[in-house]
């Protein structure tokens, strides 16, 4: 797939970097604001699902890899998992150990920036992959076995 | 019976329908709708369940403080029960998780048989 | 009456709509659109409700599961007609089974008005109850007891109350957004358990989509 | 030790989500199963533990939140005993799957999915809350489906999706049970809402309500008979040891127990709800066999006698409930309870068995036809005898393990003058021997066909696993042992039998306080041990704010000797709507 067509892809390249901004900004305020880490987590796949979408299959192969999206998806879950067991500093599992600080600043509420910025990078990695498996390889007609069609999720 | 019931009872009529798509359709994505209305209907369910009448004439009060600490008070005697949000965005996470595998089931049994029609499958007709 | 109902049922009997025709219609690409449109009324409604996280949420992964099953149906010919299972006693059965669901649910709901435990009309959540203000009085002065005092009823009761505890000598989550402080803190075990659930449908859509279930070189040869 | 409750969720979890990249890294397959193998056999050894170390019940809130504001496990009796067999049955599909795997692509997604199912399974039954107990059904289900799918054949494709769809509604009931729930009692924690249930006298007709949809979800979850559509397709569709781990445990943790937390811990024995699942029990056991009858595929008849053998579970833990609302004595009902419960262990040992061993055979001669499979013990010396013991144990020949608890159950139902369901059950065990037989005969005579005179015996790694399970079918009859029940089946079925009073009172006890004590001092106690081992100020000091709402909320009397000075914040609905500072005595500090 070559992607889409020059307009299409110059808008791309205006809007997809907003949109990626944005949903880093839902993250890190999901604290304070409607939002949190999922949400965020959904436009930042959103985001590049764009530009996969826009500039084909090729850039997907090249540049925002697969193995990437994997790699994200292991180290934010891995990253949440670690504030829940560090709770065990404050006492028990899943303890808010960070101080809580002064309400509605950006640095408050203790470990809870932190779990929204892990499951932000969690679902944006996960979600995007998964995108890119369903909506972009496999968009092949029936029993489609043409070269291209699945990317090898495993070794 | 009370109008306030209503909402309640439109709400499990749409878990009603979906339950139906998922019987009655022979289609794969007739069954993802299925699965994705029955989704919406629960969600709605626990949302609406958890909904505060705001004081006369007043707007519904979100469970997010937006002036600073001390309005507290005033928010925890307006403000809708936070509880059923926080249970249906893990519930809308999972929803989307189970859509995500569904359609991924669906393509791979389009490729073995070219259809999305259940009737042509082997072991999904009964 | 109360707009906001008014504006909610009118939206709750759009969605009824909506998904009777996302599931009646012969065109897989209208029935997934008509989807989308329940979807967006249903992000209407969280908003309406005062739940913008939900609405915010609902919105974007709507979007991403639209584009996805758009793409999943408008790059794939289905030519086989889509033929119901025998649909007229299944949707009757149905059709009583909502009937009666939605007759229990207006019973339950008039028949034990004074009970504890009945069921809330739309609009008035367990939240708050009257204490017997003896309780709160100190020991031995019942005459200090507040009068009218109200405490939660409910676990949304009780965080709505102290979930943002600000003097000193206690704490809360100190989100300013209530939701996230329950979703992160107070049941961050659940969102555990939530971002689990992502990984685990990723990591079984992979496995689903894999080229080769099989590897036929390895171990035992069969003659399967 | 209470720490060890949440590490047991913890640790699989992590694993699960390291196993995609070390499966990319490591391409030997022994070095991919070597970390899941462990980490199954550390969550083994620490569930051995809990089961071993301490027989009063924990309640851990996580992070801290005693208040009931926060999601609680439970580590009682009954938590406790579902955690090893989970575990157990894991660590042997694990071994069992490092030569059967080979089959496959990609062990590396395999194990992830395999050691998420096992965190989703111990978070079920660690789980003292609803939701939560939701999510981590959700959890071992979405790994499940998946599982059930991982050869990606068309038959597999369809088992899964079916599979799926019907999980699907089940959870879409479980939550609108749990909306009900919390709408109606304001509470998610089962112990709460016990207790408000228990305050208000007794389950209203709303609650009634929830309860029939919980019904159907966990029914669906645990595939009783009205509902147990998806199974027979599903379980003999995925690969071996994900069969055995369905059929074993998952279908038990996500359905059964869930049923029975629900039933005993929520509802306190109902009789109707007892009667319920009286009802379900029986048909599932009375169809699932016929239906067993009939097959001529090995796997798909193991799926319908799981159906069958769960029936039995099920009419047991109804049985009791409604033996417990007639006044018949603790002792009968408590043999009830534990009878069925230790037929739940005996059906997870040798439905695994079974599994397992029919994952050998198509391993070794690539049918799962049983009229093919004539003369394979000969052929599979070891598997033959594993598939023997297995056969004969679940259906109920003695000594084997299957025979002592299918004759708790009929004997407490005759003593619990429950006579029509004793004779079924009695009934319902022929039919089990019958079917069986034909496994047997199979198994043991007949002219090899060409396919079995071409096989071989598994390799190594197959034949442990069933060699474990094998002689567990032939020791498992210790745990009735007055010694060895007293520390393993009785404080489960106590659970049960003394349903939400053994589930409340006072029992909070989280890392640092593992001794009973009453709910108020607890809360105290706690607090105080958070304050000791907390970095920041904060967090140090708890106000008496909460311990008076705790205390409002739990429906006590505030304790004598309350913390410092308060704040009361009074409603906004009151006359006086205004902040009335309340002095309490105070405490030493």
């Amino acid at each position: 797939m070559q992607g889409m067509s020059l307009i299409v892809k110059t808008v791309t390249r205006l809007v997809a970097g907003f949109i990626v901004l944005f949903g880093a900004y839902i993250v890190l305020y999901g604290h304070l604001t409607p939002g949190g880490g999922f949400t965020g987590g959904v436009i930042l796949a959103g985001g590049l699902a764009l530009v996969v979408l826009a500039f084909g299959e090729d850039y997907a192969r090249n540049v925002l890899t697969h193995s990437w999206a994997r790699v994200g998806d292991t180290m934010g879950a891995l990253l949440f998992l670690l504030v829940a067991v560090l709770g065990f500093v404050g006492g028990v599992f899943f303890t808010n150990f960070l101080p809580v600080g002064a309400v509605g600043r950006l640095v408050s509420a203790g470990t809870i920036p932190v779990s929204n910025l892990a499951i932000g990078i969690k679902v944006g990695a996960g979600l995007f992959g998964v995108f890119v498996a369903l909506a972009v390889f496999r968009r092949t007609a029936a029993g489609g076995q043409e070269p291209g069609q699945s990317i090898e999720p495993d070794a | 019976m009370t109008l306030a019931m209503l909402p309640f009872i439109l709400a499990f009529l749409l878990l009603v329908v979906g339950l139906y798509a998922i019987v009655a359709k022979r289609n794969l994505i007739k069954i993802i709708v299925g699965i994705l209305v029955l989704d919406y209907a629960a969600n709605l369910l626990l949302v609406l369940m958890g909904y505060r009448t705001p004081p006369a004439g007043g707007a519904p009060v979100a469970p997010i403080l937006t002036g600073g600490a001390h309005e507290a008070d005033a928010l925890a005697a307006t403000a809708v029960d936070p509880i059923p949000q926080a249970l249906v965005l893990t519930s809308i996470v999972i929803g989307l998780s189970v859509t995500a595998l569904v359609v991924a089931l669906a393509i791979r049994l389009y490729e073995k048989y070219g259809t999305f029609d259940t009737n042509l499958m082997r072991n999904l007709k009964g | 009456m109360d707009p906001i109902l008014w504006i909610l049922l009118a939206l709750l009997a759009f969605m009824l709509v909506g998904a009777l025709i996302a599931i009646e219609t012969r065109d897989l690409l209208s029935s997934v659109i008509c989807v989308g449109a329940i979807g967006f009324g249903t992000s209407l409604i969280f908003l309406l409700l005062g739940a913008p996280d939900l609405a915010v949420t609902q919105v974007v992964v709507e979007i991403l599961v639209l584009v996805v099953l758009v793409r999943v149906v408008i790059t794939r010919r289905d030519e086989a007609v889509t033929t119901s299972r025998s649909t007229l006693p299944v949707g009757v059965v149905l059709l009583a089974l909502g009937v009666m669901a939605a007759v229990v649910f207006a019973t339950i709901a008039d028949g034990e008005a004074d009970q504890d435990l009945r069921l809330r009309p739309f609009g008035q959540p367990r939240l708050t109850q009257i204490v017997d203000a003896t309780l709160l009085a100190p020991a031995g002065r019942p005459e200090l007891a507040p009068a009218g005092a109200t405490a939660p009823a409910s676990v949304g009761g009780a965080f709505l109350q102290d979930g943002l505890l600000q003097d000193e000598a206690s704490r809360g989550s100190g989100a300013a957004n209530y939701v996230m402080g329950i979703l992160l803190d107070y049941r961050a075990y659940d969102t555990l358990g939530e971002a689990t659930v992502i990984f685990v449908a990723v990591v079984g859509a992979y496995a689903v989509l894999r080229k080769v279930g099989r590897s036929h070189h390895a171990g035992n040869e069969s003659d399967r | 030790m209470a720490h060890l409750v949440p590490l047991l969720v913890v640790l699989p979890l992590a694993g699960g989500f390291l196993m995609p990249l070390v499966g990319r890294l490591t391409g030997r397959r022994e070095s991919v199963a070597a970390l899941p193998i462990l980490l199954t056999a550390g969550v083994l050894v620490m569930a051995v533990w809990l089961l071993l170390g301490a027989a009063e019940p924990m309640t851990y809130w996580v992070g801290g939140w005693d208040f009931p504001i926060g999601v609680s496990l439970v580590a009682d009796g009954l938590s406790r005993l579902m955690v090893v067999i989970v575990a157990t049955i894991s660590l042997v599909a694990l071994l069992f799957s490092m030569d059967y795997m080979a089959r496959f692509t990609s062990p590396g997604l395999y194990y992830s999915l395999f050691l998420l199912m096992l965190a989703g399974m111990n978070g079920v039954v660690l789980s003292g809350d609803l939701f939560n107990m939701f999510v981590f059904i959700e959890v071992a289900g979405i790994a499940s489906y998946a599982l059930v799918a991982f050869g990606t054949e068309s038959d597999e494709l369809e088992a899964s999706l079916k599979y799926l769809v019907l999980g699907t509604v089940a959870s879409a009931f479980l939550l609108v049970g749990i909306a009900l729930v919390y709408n109606v009692t304001g509470h998610l924690n089962w112990a709460k809402v016990a207790e408000g249930v228990a305050q208000a006298g007794g389950p209203t007709a709303p609650l009634y309500v929830a309860a029939a949809f919980f019904l159907m979800g966990f029914g669906l979850k645990a595939a009783m008979v009205p509902f147990h559509a998806w199974l027979p397709d599903a379980h003999p569709s995925a690969p071996a040891p994900i069969s055995a781990m369905l059929s074993g445990v998952l279908i038990k943790a996500s359905g059964v127990y869930a049923l029975a937390r629900l039933v005993f811990s929520v509802f306190d024995g109902d009789p109707a709800l007892g009667w319920v699942l009286v009802v379900l029990g029986t048909l599932s056991m009375v169809l699932g066999a016929l239906m067993a009858m009939g097959q001529g595929d090995f796997k798909r008849l193991l799926a319908y006698s799981s159906v069958s053998q769960v029936g039995y579970v099920v009419l047991a833990l109804g049985a009791a409930a409604v033996m417990q609302a007639r006044g018949v004595s603790a002792g009968v009902v408590g043999l009830m309870v534990v009878g069925g419960l230790f037929h739940l262990a005996n059906h997870a040992i040798f439905k695994s068995l079974l599994f397992l061993c029919s994952g050998s055979v198509e391993y070794a001669t690539g049918t799962r036809q049983l009229k093919d499979l004539g003369g394979i013990g000969g052929r599979m010396p070891v598997t033959g005898a594993c598939v023997r013991i297995g056969a004969l144990a679940i259906s109920g020949v003695p000594p084997l393990n299957g025979f002592w608890s299918k004759l708790f159950i009929i004997v407490a139902l005759v003593l619990g003058k429950l006579y029509v369901l004793a004779a079924i059950t009695a009934i319902v065990s022929f039919l089990t021997l019958a079917y069986y037989a034909k496994v047997q005969r199979y198994v043991l005579g007949g002219a090899p066909s060409e396919r079995v005179v071409r096989s071989r015996e598994a390799p190594l790694g197959m034949c442990v696993a069933t060699v474990v399970l094998a002689v567990l079918c032939v020791v498992s009859p210790l745990l009735v042992v007055p010694a060895v029940r007293s520390r393993v089946l009785d404080p489960a079925s106590r659970v049960v039998t003394e349903g939400r009073a053994a589930d409340t009172r006072g029992r909070i006890i989280t890392a640092d306080a593992e001794t009973p004590a009453p709910a108020a001092e607890t809360v105290r106690q706690v607090s105080g041990e958070l304050r000791g081992g907390s970095p920041h100020p904060p967090r140090q000091a708890e106000s008496g704010a909460r311990d008076r709402l705790a205390t409002v909320l739990n429906g006590r009397a505030p304790p004598d000797t309350a913390v410092g000075t308060e704040t009361h914040r009074a409603g906004s609905a009151g006359a006086s709507a205004q902040a009335t500072a309340v002095t309490r005595q105070g405490r030493t500090p």
